[in-house]
Formats: C-alpha cells, structure tokens, sequence
C-alpha cells in the first residue's frame, strides 16, 4: 500500500483558455482518491507547469485545454521538458484539443506524436484517468505495480 | 489608464478629453489601431441599410414579438470567416463574429502566427476571427461581404482597440462587459481594471449613438454557465447595463443562460426584463431600448449528437416561453469543440423549429413560474441595494466592493478576484438553488427556502448535500440527465 | 362468423364453444395456422422471465413512475427483424414488431411474394414482418432470441390469425381494437366484423389471462394522426378498453397521439387516465392494470433532420408532463419513409434526453391545461352518453350505431363507413378544435367555444376559416410551423 | 383559354396502402386550380385504376404511394396501361416509394425506368404537380403550351 503523497501532480489549463469549471472538477475527484493535485488553475504556460513540478518533484503533469488551440499550446512541450531536466516526467492532456469534430483517434496519435502519454477526450471518467495515472506512475518508478481496483471506475463520465 | 485602481475608478461619464488622450495609447498598442477612423466609421453605419443594423433587428423583433437566432461562429482568415457567415446568414437572422482567444488576451502576436499557421496548415488552427489583426480594412470587407449585422463577440477584459476597430469598420453590436468579460474570462485582471476598459468601450459607443449611430451593446449573460443562480447572472447584468447607460450606451440586450428547469428559465427571463426596467429607471434612465437573450445551454453536452439535439430543443422552448429577443444557438457538436458550419446550421434548424412550434401557443402561466419570478426579483433586489450601500454613489466602485466581499459571487469562475465561497446545487426538480451562500446578502427566509429545497433534494437520493453532489450536477447535462442523482434509475435500462 | 351483420353482433363474452368453432376456421385461412398450439403457448409465456412480460414492464412503470421507449421497427426477414430488434434493444424498454401492410389486410400471398423479393433483392421490400407467413416456429424463433417483451404492431382488421399465431409464439403485447384498426386501416371492411373479429382477438387474450398469463392490449391511440381532437380518439379508445375487458382482457393500455399544442396534448394524457378509470368503473370493471402511451407527432415531419429532432423532443417533452407509462418514438428520417435502424436509434436517444431532463422536473400545472381537461372529459362524456344510448345494452352495438350516424366521426379516415363530416382545425393558439361538428353530439357551450377559437384565429389570419385552413394546418408541422398560417412571418429570413 | 372539364385524372393511393390524408388533400387542392379529379381513395389496384381512366377518358393517372410498398404495387403499371389500350396516359407518382431513407434521383430514375412520366418526393408543391399536369395534358395532346402562371407556384410544400 502506498501512501496519499506518493502520486503528486501538476494540473492547469494551458495557454490563454480560463476554462476554470473542469479544472475545479479535477481537483475535487482526483484528491480523494489519494492524488496529491498541485492546481495551478487556468491560463498555465509551459514554463509554469514545468516550475511547478520541479519545485513540487511531481510525478505527473495533467494539461487541460477545452477552448480549441491545444494543438498549437502544446506544441514542444515535450522537448521543454527534456531541456529543463524532466526528460521523463508523465505528460497527459485531455479536453477538446482541437478545432472541429475530429476523430479522437486521429487526436490522440497527434498528441502522442508531440509526446504526451496518455490523452482524454472532455467526456473521460476522471476516476479511470486517476486508475491511469497511478499505474503509470508506479511502473514508470520501477515499483510493482499494484492491482488497481476498477470497481470504482464503472461510474459515468 | 491601464492600471487603474480602485481610488481612481469613477462612475460618471468619461470625461471627452480623457477618451480622446486615452485612445491615442489604445490605438498604438497595435499596428492596426492607425487605421481607426471614427468619422469614417459613423459614416459607414450611417450609409448601411436598416437590414444590415442591429439596433434595427432587435427593434422589430420586441416589436413582432419574434425572437432572432443567432448562431456562434469564427475562424482564422478572412476569406473562410466570409464564406463562414454567408454559408450560415440564411439559417439565422444576425450573425456573430466570435473572437480567438489569444486575441481575448491582447495577445495579438500569437493571434498573428494563428493566422499565419492556420494559413500553412489550411485550416484554422484558431477558435475565432481576430478582428485587431485583420484590422480595419479587413472588417470592412468582412462587414460588406454579408448581407445582415454582425455583433462582435469575444471574452476580452480589455476590449478597446477591438472596439474602436470593429464599430469603425461597421459592426453594429458588441458583446461584454467590465464584470461578465473578467471573472469568467480570465485569471489575474484587476475588477477596477476592466471595468475602466468597459467605460471606454460603452463611452465609444456612446458617441456613435451622440452621432445618430445606435450601437447595440449586450453584457455577457451566462457567466462560466455553470450553475449560475438567476439571480447572480441578473445581477451582473443589471449593473453592466447601468454602467453602460451612464456612459451613452441606448440600445442594450440583457442575457441570460439555461439552467435546465424549464420554470427557472422561463422565470428568469421574464424577470430579467421587469428587473432592468425597474433599475434603469431607479437610476433615472427611460430613453433606452431594451431586449433580451437567451442563451443555450452552456455546460457540458452529450456527445450523442441525437440527445444533444434535444438539450438545444429544451433551450429553445423555454427562449420562447420566456419571451426572448434572441437566442444564441448550440450546435449537436457541442460536446466535441467549436462546431463546423453543418453542425451550426443544424442547431439553427432545430432552434427555429421548436421556437416556431412553441411561438403558435399561448402563454405559458404557472404557479411555480410566479413563485420563481418573485424570488428571483426577491434575491436581485437584496443583493443590488448591497452593491449600491457600498458604493456609496458610485456604482462602479460598488462593483469592486461587492466582489471584494463575495457579496457577488460567480460559481466555477477562474478570476482569482472572484471571492468563489457560494456553492450552488439544483434542488429535487432540477432548480438552480444555494447550497452555501457564501458571503451574499440574502433575506432570511431566502436562504430558508433554498435549504429546504436542496434538503428536499438530500432526502430524495437518500445521502447529503455536499460537493460531490454538485460535481453530479455539473455533469449531468452531459450524461443524459437534469439533476445529478447517484446511480439514477436509468430511463432505458 | 366472418359477416357478422349489426343484428348478429352482441357485447356478451364469445362464448367458449363458439370461440373454438370459429378457430378452427380462422388456422386454415393459412398453412401455417396449422402450427398453433394454445397449451404449448401458455406454458411458454409462463416459462418465460418477467423481463420479457409486457404487463411486468409497463407495472413497474407505472410503479415507477418512468416512461417506457419504444421503437417502431419490422422488415421482411427474420434473420434481418432479430438482427434489427437486437439492434434497437439496447435503447428502448420494450420491443415493437411492426406487421407489413399485406398482412395487415390477410393477403398472405403478397406477403410471401415480399418475402421472396426482399431474399432476392437482398433487402426489405416490404413495410413489416409478416408474422403470419413467418409462422409459430419463425416467432418463437424471434421471441427466443431477444431480451425484452415484444408487441405486435400492425394495422388489421382481422388479425384473429395473426394473434393466434404471435400470442402462442410468446409475444406479449398486441395493438389494435375493432375500431382503431378499421377506420384509419381499411377501405370497405363493415364496422361490425371488424368489431366482431376484435372480439376474438380479445376472447383469445381472455382465454390466456384465465390460464394465469398476462397479456397486453393496446388500442391504436393516434386513429388518422392527423388533426384529431382528443374527445375522439379518447372516446375510440374508451369504447374499445371496454369490448376488450368484457372478453377477459385485463392488462390495457390507452394511447393518444400528439397534436402539438403542449398544453392540450398535457391536459389529453392526464384525462385520458382519469376517463378510463371512470367509464371501466361505471361498466363494473375493478380489476384491470390500466397504463398509457403517447405517440410521438404522426403527422407529415420536416424532411430536415434537425429540424424533424425538434419535433420530436417537443412530443418528448408533452408525454413525459403528460405522465405517459410509455412512449412511441418517430425519427429524425421520418419524413423520408420507413426509418433505419441508426434513425430508430437516434429518435430514441433524442426522446431519453429530454425524458429524462423532464422527469427530473416539477408538475406541470397551469390554469390552461386544467380547462383543457375539464374541456376534453366534458366532451367524451357528452359522446359516450350517445353511444351508450344507440347501444340500448349493447356496446358493439352502440358504436356501430354511432359511425352510422356520424356520432363518432374520425377526421381523414379511409373508410367508407367513417362520416366523414367533422372537420377539425386548429386554434390561434394551435389546439385542435372543430370547425364544422358534423353529427358529433356536443354541448352549445362546447360548440360556441370551439366557434369562437376558431374564429379568434381567423381574425388574427385576418381570412375566415376554411378546409383551405385545414389543409395549411395538415402541413404546418412538415413546414416548420405548428399553425398553418397564411404566409406567416418567418421566424429565419 | 381552355376550361376546367380539359383536365381530367385519376387520383388513388396504391395497394394495401391506406393513407388517406394526402389523397384528400391532392384533391382538394387540384380542383379549385382547374383540375378535374376522379378520386378512387385508398387502396386501390392497378386495374381499378385503368378502368376508372378508360371510363372516365382521363388525361392523367395519379399514382400515391405512402407505406413503402410502391416499388412492388407499381411494377408493371405501364405495361397494363398497354395492354388495356392506354400506351400514351401520362402517369404520375408520388410519396414514400421505398422502403428506407433513399437519395430521391435514384427513386425518380426507378420509376421512371418503370414508365412513369413524372415521379414526386412527399414534400412536393401540389401547386408545382398541378402546374406540371396541365403542361403535360396540354403538350400530350399537342395543342399549343399555354403559358403556365408559376406566380402561385412559390408557397412552400
């Protein structure tokens, strides 16, 4: 068993976006389920999310972007990272990431394409994306990964 | 004068001198601003025909008691944004130029490589049309490109050079406001700040209408549209309709968005128009044209196009039960980002259907309607006789007051000047109530009634209120419910 | 028994011995009549789970207060029907079979012929499933291999075969009624057989609800769906719950058909209930299970999608206030013919939608609709009083009696011996009132309203009425209008 | 000018089908415009139809078909229009034809190869059929085309 303050993350909504009430929302389901969540709100450039994880020794950063330009907000993250020494720090993004009604598989490749690692549509369950992000953060620190309960993850999104 | 504070912020009508030297920093923020002409532009509106003229549409629907669609829409380049509105002019009867959000920001530089990119990838990589970049002589052909008014509608906490651009080049509305374009729109802007900004953008507008040139002005209605009480969204409404008023702003279009129960809405927006005449008369207003829109729903939606439609079919009937002048469409792509021009134009059709459908029948008169108007007007008057104490004379600083202490209060907004204590919930019929008042002014037996309905609510689902209720809320639209039950007996098994 | 003139037809129970005489004349009709075995029947409805028993689903409905969806969906094959049921279920409640028009009118001939063509071609050529040809090992066949119950949905005047056949393969709900199904399906079928013909169908039903197995009756709601006043399709639905109950039927469902205007089409549900409970009570019946359905507009639809959504939700939207147990759904193809599967399923998740954000509202009660229920119920009484009358004992009688004399006189039927001469329009406010009463038996005050409404339209028109009003009101819907206006303001320019 | 009496046609809904609200309402619409209607109601078979034409010297037959079954009810209409001494009636046919949401040049080409003249979707104008009929009726008999008033053509469908 793993304690509350071992899965630590950075949210916020990137770019000019101030979409503020799914941010509210994230940070309200993932804490009570043992995710120490780092808010830094909206309108985060990627400077600030990087700052925050440094500071913070964060696992994981979680980039929220529902207003459409997460395709140019996001571009170079990745290398960012590597260039601030966080070459292997979890990157998930998630929301409308894109102008238009695009497939959201053709989304998804384009974001793990620019690096990111896991990437939601806005209707995911945030209780499979919290599930995701402890296995990931387990495997990804060499630690045997725990038997994730799903039961709670059934809930609509 | 970008840095006002609070000492500083006036609610008189700005003195012409201080306009004249403030717009002269406004102009030279970028280099579109040399090409605003205001002479040229009061021309302009002066030589457009009626057909073209916001003022005149909203007039002939009070009139005609018919209520206007409107679509949301921008893109990128000039030439797509053209094609966008004309593919969409015979679905709706005024179009919209929705703003990019980097553009919101003043950030124009951005905006300029989102125009540039947007042309390599031949698409537009924006979530709007940025009118300050494509400047003066852009919007003129935009605006003599379509055949009906275009309002201008953004999110911007300081809107002036998009102003002096967009009314000189011929838009004949604009939407926002010093409170409703800063608390839901962005992060760190000093309320004084954009409040100032909003007196020279209404102050603007008030000398096109000295020169005959009526500029329709719409404060934003929805907020963050997320479980904004009626009587908050009103507020705020009301209060940027008079600091409007007071800097020569004539023609103004109180909004309001969906809440969902059909009661409320209808309620909300009936009051809103009783409201505003009452308080613009308080204030000793009476030369004014009044209307009012109604917004779609603007939380969440269902990303099954089929059950989108009818939460845009729900929004229509109780725009026209209420007795709105517009109504600002959604899309069945809603749930999926900004909308393609298909996805508009089959959000116009079932709006237009519906609103027809509901516009052939009678009024609709209820008990519980009475009941909501009433304690909406209740609510609206505590919390407005609040703002004015503190303002002591001076409505504007009321404002910056009244936000201060959380006696205006936005739920869900990203401003941190925005106190966020209120926690709102919807009762057992799927009502907007007060779960936790905060620190806003309301009478006793108010907040009575509101915890005994969101008890009545606790009891029903057999557990208590709480923030996980409201989060059930927020998501309820978009998984194919009102009210966010636990485990809800599933309509379809 | 196929003739049954007026003289011979009774309102007695069929007796048993004349209901086994005539059933073996009614299995030979087609070869696979062979195949009905009533014990093997029964003891397949009792082995069956209750999650496949319409009366358990619309009881726990009812219980529940819930509205039931259900499609409307049949095709020629029974590899393609399963295939389409299965398909559908997991967005309904309960599954329909809707019979091809063939069968409905016994030509089984034809019927092959569109099972032959339809193999051929590769898909549907006809318009349902023919249950008949298909016969008791096809049903079963078709019963066994979905999860929810099953109704037969059809059209037929005669359908005593067909409900041999489907009842023993473990259907459990089957529509229609003597009138419903003869007036708005036939041509030059005597209203007498069709009476006496139903009486079997409703003696067999009997004869399984003596065995302990509950099955379902539905008379057809909406008639001609087409500006029916709802005193009249109350009345047809009234008189043909009460032939069913007096031959052993015991499970009832009551439809109406939407008309358009919410508040009639409210205050039409509510009444329907509280007559039934009436007229079943005043005829000595305590021991029934009464349900409702409403049907979704039977009119002409748009032929644009989004706006034929709208139409929908609207229909959604009144069954639900209405408290409908369940509802038919219409889709977004509608106007376009028969509905494919992805239709289907796009009208049913368009009606969960607004069901469900309706369900979690409050009472819908306004002055309106409480005149509109006191309105209707006066109305049906002042009928009912006449057919009972003509009847002098005999109810099958009575409502011979009744056409005859254009006492009960549905607007647009087909049938020759239908009157013909009410004619129906509607209202400014889009109710549908009677602009010529024909025979209809009617109170003067009922009558000088209905004047008067309609002529408060036709000074709002500024024409008089007229059939040319009539006709504009049969395709106001189809043209985005409820009330067939002339040249009406566009709502969109 | 030629009178009302010029225009003769035969109006039925095809088959099994009995939907009787259009076929009242064609009727009440073409004759105020001029047209003579012999209205056989629903239900009716192709013979009937042939019979009521050579009866009655009809210039037209009007074919309704609403339930989906006109694809079945209407083959080999022309070829009995042929047989019975009628190579020439122009024949007309409307409504739901198929069965199933089908692109409506597809639907018109069918019956068209079928030998109808004329081949109308359920939304038409009936102002636009009528205006089409007495065209049709008038070149047919090779009289001079009277010059067709298209002024009350415009109300919507």
């Amino acid at each position: 068993m793993v304690g509350e303050a071992d899965f630590r993350v950075i949210l916020g909504v990137i770019g000019a976006d101030c979409h503020a009430v799914g941010n509210k929302i994230i940070k309200s389901v993932l804490e009570p389920l043992g995710i120490n969540v780092v808010n830094l709100g909206v309108m985060v450039s990627q400077d600030e999310f990087i700052d925050a994880a440094i500071e913070t020794g964060a696992d994981a950063i979680l980039v929220s972007s529902i207003y459409g330009h997460g395709e140019i907000d996001c571009a170079g993250f990745r290398g960012r990272c590597i260039e601030r020494g966080l070459p292997d720090i979890l990157l998930y993004v998630g929301g409308n990431l894109v102008i238009g009604k695009v497939d959201f598989s053709d989304v998804e490749n384009l974001f793990k394409t620019m690096g990111f690692d896991r990437v939601f549509p806005p209707s995911v369950d945030l209780h499979v994306v919290a599930a995701l992000l402890k296995t990931d953060i387990l495997q990804r620190e060499g630690r045997r990964q725990e038997i994730i309960d799903y039961s709670d993850v059934r809930r609509a999104g | 004068m970008s840095d006002t504070s609070l000492n500083d912020l006036s609610d008189t009508k700005l003195d012409y001198s201080v306009y004249v030297r403030e717009r002269d920093t406004v102009l030279v923020t970028w280099h579109t601003g040399r090409d605003v002409d205001f002479a040229r532009g009061v021309a302009r509106h002066r030589d457009m025909p009626d057909s073209k003229k916001f003022s005149v549409a909203l007039a002939k629907a009070e009139h005609d008691q018919r209520t206007l669609l409107q679509p949301r829409a921008g893109v990128a380049l000039l030439r797509e944004h053209t094609k966008l509105l004309n593919d969409l002019s015979p679905y709706c009867d005024v179009l919209p130029t929705t703003v990019d959000a980097y553009t919101r920001h003043n950030r124009y530089e951005e905006a300029q490589q989102g125009i540039d990119r947007s042309r390599a990838a031949g698409k537009s990589l924006l979530n709007g049309f940025p009118p300050v970049n494509h400047g003066v002589s852009g919007c003129e052909q935009l605006v003599d490109s379509v055949s009906k008014p275009i309002q201008v509608r953004h999110g911007t906490p300081d809107a002036r050079l998009m102003a002096e651009i967009t009314l000189a080049s011929g838009f004949s509305s604009f939407e926002g406001g010093g409170i409703s374009y800063n608390i839901p729109y962005s992060k760190n802007v000093p309320l004084s700040r954009s409040i100032r900004h909003w007196q020279y953008c209404d102050r603007l507008v008030g000398l096109y209408e000295a020169e005959g040139v009526s500029i329709n002005r719409e404060p934003f209605g929805p907020l963050t549209g997320t479980l904004v009480p009626p009587f908050i969204s009103h507020t705020v409404a009301l209060l940027e309709g008079l600091l409007a008023l007071r800097q020569g702003v004539r023609c103004i279009t109180l909004g309001y968005g969906q809440a969902g129960n059909l009661a409320q809405d209808v309620a909300a927006m009936r009051s809103l128009r009783r409201l505003a005449h009452h308080y613009f008369a308080l204030f000793g207003y009476g030369d004014y044209a009044l209307s009012t829109v109604f917004h779609q729903w603007m939380g969440g939606f269902p990303e099954n196009e089929a059950k989108a439609y009818s939460v845009i079919a729900l929004g229509a009937a109780a725009a026209k039960f209420g007795g709105a002048t517009k109504i600002i469409v959604k899309t069945p792509h809603e749930a999926s980002g900004v909308p393609t021009m298909e996805a508009n134009r089959a959000g116009l059709q079932a709006t237009e259907q519906m609103i027809n459908m509901v516009s052939d029948q009678g009024y609709l008169a209820t008990n519980e309607i009475d009941q909501e108007v009433a304690l909406i007007e209740r609510e609206v008057h505590s919390v407005m006789a609040r703002v004015i104490q503190l303002g002591q004379g001076n409505l504007a600083r009321g404002v910056v007051l009244a936000f201060e202490a959380g006696v205006v209060d936005i739920p869900f907004a990203p401003a941190t000047v925005n106190a966020g204590l209120m926690t709102p919930v919807r009762d057992n019929n799927g009502a907007i109530r007060i779960f936790d008042q905060g620190n806003i002014p309301l009478p006793d037996d108010v907040i009575a009634l509101h915890r005994d309905k969101v008890a009545e609510r606790a009891t029903a689902e057999g557990r208590s209120a709480s923030f996980s209720m409201v989060v059930d809320d927020v998501r309820a639209i978009s998984a194919s419910r009102l009210v966010g039950r636990p485990n809800p007996l599933p309509q379809s098994l």
